[in-house]
């Protein structure tokens, strides 16, 4: 069943509008201080259920992207706008903090993704310790919640993270990042670093999420085959640039830039 | 045994082979369970397999990279005529470079950064002998030209750092061509690349392979890379080959049920609402191997028989054989 | 096998050296029955176990109880250092979490402070301080600890440097973890293992520092006897009375030699790689 | 690699500052009037005026940095009251015997200690690495001191092989040409006294050694090992290369910088462990000096010794980090 959210127009979850990132160059003692662009003008819209693909290849700006849009860094130009409320507005100088975007993230690392030193249950509910919330009992239950949202024993919360293979401590990271609400989650190379085999697995699973909580979904990957299963759009980025975007079927059935046709014919895919 | 794609002029044969590593205090872990397949000359053979699947032993076996007296090999491992279980150390070391050769997963790391290009390669040049600086110096430039780096005057004298990731590969390859290898272990050699650059990585390893017979042992995780570059694929799944055969073939029929798997976890165009299988459960840790086919706990098609004994490899197909009882 | 033999011996011996001090420290008086200043010229350089006089160490020059002077060497040099630990341990630890994990220009302010604490060669300053500031029990512990938060600082900072670019504290930013979250449950809970093996060889070098400050001189008061300035008092006499000279000497070794010990039994149970080197 | 060197330069100039003004703040902050603490304690009132009027004490506190400072870049520390000379020119006097000694001490640990440590780490866990980690955890216990003591007690005392104390017998005419005994007896022929002074310097390099060989070992092994695991070695074996090979071009090279590393680091531990030594066996050098500075409490003469050896040992440290760039290219060429 595809979501509803695709056949419905609405008002976009996340409208990104002319995104653009200079990192400031060090003045040295014998050379000018040199900016590095690393985005230029990157807009799009995310809308409530939607899988957004974000293509390109290492150093194309796509993690900076997303640590923007996350609030771990800050842009240098451009806005973004999620539902009502003005995420980053640099002309006005509005910058919300992390926690008030509502936006979690997953990780690429299923290692140093999680603290070695916290047991599970503590990594999951640490957002909302974070937001100040005590009660051990509404704790308990809304990580033993979650715990089964993203299909592990509740039991999990009791033991460290070294007790659990890559898949499953990719899906205590989903945990954790959907224990606040977020209205959007961003996987950065979320299953890069799995086996072919596990990877399906928590494709499958985003999917899941995306039906059950209708949340909005940005996937960062290289992987073409990847992006071709989960995406409903997507985005190619090179060189801190987005090259080309649309549907997922079309712009990987039908590339019309060079870049995103010489990207995807690298990509070795078994139906060709 | 049975393998049926045995072929007369292998350069690498691989039978019944076993490996052990000495984990400490007297134990010793089975890495790698009854192994067997051959490389012809000028073949590109991959092996493809998740991780802890013991594909990068087999791979290092071949030259003994381990600290002494932690591998242990049973079976046969033959290499351009010579047993690398039984052969002594001094012989392998004298195949290394010579016959056979490797590159690595990670470019940066795999070159000393303290020396130049050039000299890295001449090093390897002068493992055999028997030439002098002049000739070796030309022989350098020559290798570097065969990587196609546009000019190889200049990225001689260069340091590791100073190449970008593809170069740092390209002259890995180089290097490891100086003694014209007979067999050349990839192990994994573009995982740390971009994918355009990955592409360009193997048609050169392709065009070496046609234009001096080099034969390739291509150690991968990636099934549609693979597809489209090998000659023929061996699937590893908990230390043992589940089943080889002809790269199309294998991937587009697979007879075995743990590749059928594998290839359908591959993730491909999805129609609207549909959603393709994983596989369920986990790989078998290495301390814990069991009786009977390793992929029975995880297979749709066990059966009772899958839980005893030794499976034997069995043709499946012409050129295919799987170790399976109830084969696709 | 024997790799794991030599591990053990490491603390057993360890145990025993510093255990054996601090027997020293906390009963020595009991047994010495004598005032470690109270001199009876009559009983000079009496030797160890020596039949007169009942003194089981001996006596020095003056007469003195040696073991009563010892177990006073050992209360100072434990609790000299033991301040010291504590002291470099929190300023150090703190400072460098905050540094590597805060990064930038507060970082680069911060290391160079730690520079210039660091450009002055060790004991140089504390003996600097010492000669301006007079010694007493409070200066020499100042005087140990303004260099000795270093070592703690530098690692602390190194990890947190490492810590930072770490994923989970990327998530904990994202969820609204401010400076002091990400401190208290990210970066210090993994800084506390390194922070006890440099305290234990930080405790070595300031057993060692305090004995050579008491040694020229500039320690605690000469009122309080110490292993170094007991050291400094019987070099004169030492062809005559050995352990004069073997003594004190033996007492800050087994202490050091403990601590160092400990230390690395420590860093080899934390440290897989280093455990992994071994076996 | 020019940049490189002069940024390194460069960046040594705000923690002399930082140092010099720290000194400053440390006399400034003595207990008592500034002048009182300087001079020594049978100065008389005509003595103070003169110290204040020479430090300009009745200045702002700005200015007499400027001053102190000055005098600094002078090379000016006033006069010692103890010998009643110049601070500079005593300095100057009892240098060379400190350098001399400093370095015959890190020639024995660097000697001893970096080839036992490489032959330890190649050969880990050998009966050869447990005597080596033995050696290296005792030489770090042990006070110099005591081990001078205990040196002087057994070679100088009962065995009488070689002499405990100072440079060279005082009844030996030796011309003072660079101030080093062991050149200016070989310049002037006289090989007699260069034995002397030779078996002189013996006893306090060994002692000041002692301590740094076991640090300088444990590195140089954990050093080779590091290194030993990384992939470009397995490339090196993979190539064909001979073992031999492999650890003269491509092990040893490359754990070359924590070993420089680690020796530059124990430049500190040989100043500070020279000052105790020197004490021990009477040598006239600086630390000698500094000891009888401190404990007659002259104050100019402290001030002076302590700037002298932090100076040398910022100096050191510059020139540390400037042999990484002679060994490592990814520090010489431009390209990050």
């Amino acid at each position: 069943m595809p979501a509803p959210a695709m056949t419905i127009p609405s008002a976009p979850v996340l409208r990104a509008e002319r995104i653009g990132k200079t990192y400031q160059g060090r003045s040295r003692l014998f050379a000018q201080a040199t900016g590095v662009t690393a985005l230029t003008d990157v807009s799009f819209e995310v809308g409530p259920g939607e899988i957004l693909g974000i293509v390109g290849e290492s150093g194309c700006g796509k993690s900076t992207l997303a640590r923007i849009i996350v609030g771990l860094e800050q842009a240098s130009a451009g806005r973004l706008v999620a539902g009502d409320a003005t995420l980053v507005d640099v002309a006005a100088g509005i910058f919300l903090p992390p926690a008030a975007r509502r936006i979690q993230m997953v990780f690429q690392d299923p290692y140093s993704s999680l603290n070695p030193r916290m047991k599970v249950g503590d990594v999951v509910s640490e957002g909302l310790r974070i937001a100040g919330e005590t009660d051990r009992r509404l704790l308990a239950d809304r990580v033993a919640g979650m715990l089964r949202l993203v299909g592990l024993p509740a039991e999990a919360a009791s033991r460290y993270p070294f007790q659990f293979s890559g898949g499953q401590r990719q899906r205590i990271g989903i945990a954790r990042a959907l224990i606040t609400e977020p209205r959007i989650l961003i996987a950065d190379e979320a299953v890069s670093a799995l086996d072919v085999s596990v990877q399906m697995q928590i494709l499958n699973l985003l999917l899941d999420i995306r039906d059950r909580l209708g949340i909005a979904v940005l996937f960062i990957s290289h992987d073409i085959g990847v992006i071709e299963y989960l995406c409903d759009k997507v985005i190619v980025l090179a060189q801190g640039k987005i090259v080309e975007s649309g549907s997922a079927d079309a712009v990987i059935s039908k590339p019309s830039h060079v870049y995103t046709k010489k990207l995807i014919d690298a990509v070795p895919r078994i139906q060709d | 045994m049975h393998d049926t794609s045995r072929i007369d002029d292998a350069v690498l044969e691989a039978d019944q082979l076993s490996l052990f590593l000495r984990a400490g205090r007297g134990t010793e872990l089975k890495i790698v369970d009854s192994v067997s397949f051959s490389i012809a000359r000028g073949e590109f053979y991959a092996l493809v397999g998740e991780s802890g699947s013991g594909k990068t032993v087999i791979a290092r076996s071949l030259m003994r990279l381990f600290p002494p007296n932690t591998l242990r090999m049973e079976g046969r491992l033959v290499v351009d005529g010579v047993d690398l279980t039984t052969a002594p150390a001094s012989r392998v070391q004298r195949m290394r470079g010579r016959s056979i050769s490797m590159i690595f997963q990670e470019p940066m790391t795999s070159l000393n950064p303290l020396m130049t290009v050039e000299r890295q390669i001449d090093e390897a040049i002068a493992v055999v002998g028997g030439m002098g600086r002049r000739e070796r110096r030309e022989r350098v430039v020559e290798l570097l030209a065969d990587v196609q780096f546009a000019n190889p005057g200049s990225v001689r004298s260069m340091y590791p750092h100073e190449l970008s990731g593809g170069m740092r590969q390209r002259a890995m390859i180089a290097m490891a061509l100086a003694n014209n290898p007979s067999l050349l272990i990839a192990d994994e050699p573009t995982t740390a690349l971009d994918v355009t650059i990955q592409e360009e990585i193997l048609q050169l390893l392709l065009r070496l392979r046609d234009q001096h017979g080099l034969s390739i042992l291509f150690i991968s995780h990636d099934l549609s890379l693979v597809r489209r570059f090998a000659d023929r694929i061996g699937v590893l799944y908990g230390g043992v080959l589940m089943e080889t055969g002809p790269a199309h073939e294998l991937i587009d029929h697979p007879t075995h049920p743990y590749s059928r798997a594998l290839i359908d976890c591959i993730p491909r165009r999805r129609e609207a609402g549909k959603r393709q299988a994983g596989i369920d459960g986990l790989v078998p840790g290495v301390a814990d191997w069991f009786d009977g086919c390793r992929f029975a706990p995880r297979c749709p098609r066990m059966a009772e028989d899958c839980r005893h004994g030794r499976i034997e490899m069995t043709p499946t197909q012409p050129a295919q054989v799987a170790r399976c009882l109830h084969p696709l | 096998m024997q790799a794991w033999r030599f591990l053990e011996l490491k603390f057993i011996v360890g145990v025993v050296c510093l255990g054996s001090i601090i027997v020293l420290a906390l009963f020595g008086g009991l047994v010495a029955g004598h005032d470690p200043n109270e001199q009876n010229l009559l009983f000079a350089l009496e030797p160890p176990f020596g039949p007169e006089g009942g003194y089981l160490l001996g006596t020095d020059h003056l007469g003195r109880d040696l073991l009563a002077r010892m177990t006073s060497g050992a209360r100072v040099s434990l609790a000299i250092a033991g301040s010291v630990v504590v002291l470099s341990g929190v300023v150090g630890v703190l400072v460098g979490a905050l540094s590597g994990y805060l990064s930038g220009t507060r970082d680069i302010l911060i290391q160079k402070v730690v520079e210039t604490f660091w450009a002055f060669p060790p004991i140089l300053l504390a003996i600097a301080i010492l000669a301006f500031f007079g010694p007493s029990l409070t200066n020499v512990i100042i005087a140990l600890t303004i260099q000795r938060w270093i070592p703690y600082c530098r690692i602390a900072r190194a990890q947190a440097l490492m810590l930072r670019s770490r994923e989970y504290i990327s998530a904990a930013k994202i969820m609204g973890g401010g400076t002091v979250w990400v401190l208290r449950h990210h970066i210090l809970p993994n800084l506390l293992a390194s922070a006890i093996i440099i305290g234990t060889f930080t405790m070595a070098t300031a057993i060692l520092a305090e004995s050579s400050l008491s040694f020229l001189g500039l320690g605690v008061p000469p009122s309080v006897p110490t292993w170094g300035g007991m050291l400094a008092e019987g070099r004169s006499y030492i062809t005559r009375a050995w352990w004069l000279a073997v003594l004190p000497g033996l007492g800050i070794f087994l202490t050091v030699l403990g601590l160092n010990l400990l230390g690395d039994w420590m860093r080899d149970q934390l440290d897989p790689k280093a455990a992994l080197n071994l076996s | 690699m020019l940049r490189h060197i002069a940024g390194r330069v460069l960046g040594a100039v705000p923690v002399v500052l930082l140092v010099a003004l720290g000194i400053f703040a440390l006399v400034r902050l003595a207990p008592g009037d500034a002048a009182s603490t300087l001079a020594a304690e049978d100065a008389t009132e005509a003595d103070l005026a003169r110290m204040r009027a020479q430090w300009g004490l009745d200045q702002p506190v700005l200015v007499q940095f400027f001053y102190f400072l000055t005098n600094l870049a002078r090379l000016d520390f006033g006069t010692s009251y103890r010998y009643h000379a110049p601070v500079t020119e005593l300095i100057g006097q009892r240098l060379p015997a400190t350098i001399e000694l400093a370095v015959i001490a890190l020639l024995i640990a660097a000697a001893i200690a970096v080839p036992l440590g490489v032959a330890t780490a190649l050969r880990k866990g050998s009966w050869l690495d447990g005597l080596g980690s033995l050696v290296a955890v005792l030489g770090v216990s042990a006070p110099s001191f005591w081990i001078g003591i205990l040196l002087v007690l057994f070679v100088s005392g009962y065995l009488n092989l070689l002499p405990s104390s100072g440079r060279i017998p005082l009844d030996v005419p030796l011309r003072e040409m660079t101030g080093f005994v062991l050149i200016d007896s070989l310049l002037q022929g006289q090989v007699g006294v260069f034995r002397q002074g030779l078996e002189h310097i013996l006893l306090p390099a060994t002692t000041l050694a002692f301590g740094m060989i076991g640090i300088i070992a444990r590195i140089s092994r954990s050093a080779v090992i590091d290194v030993g695991q990384e992939e470009f070695v397995v490339t090196a074996v993979a190539k064909g290369l001979k073992r031999r090979e492999v650890v003269r071009n491509h092990l040893l090279p490359n754990a070359t910088v924590p070993i420089i590393t680690i020796i530059g680091l124990e430049l500190g531990t040989l100043i500070s462990g020279s000052i105790v030594v020197e004490v021990v066996f009477s040598w006239p050098g600086l630390g000698s000096l500094l000891y009888s500075a401190v404990t007659s409490r002259d104050i100019p003469l402290t001030t002076g010794i302590v700037i002298s050896y932090t100076f040398i040992f910022i100096s050191l440290n510059v020139l540390v980090d400037l042999v990484y760039v002679l060994i490592d290219p990814r520090l010489r060429v431009g390209r990050a």
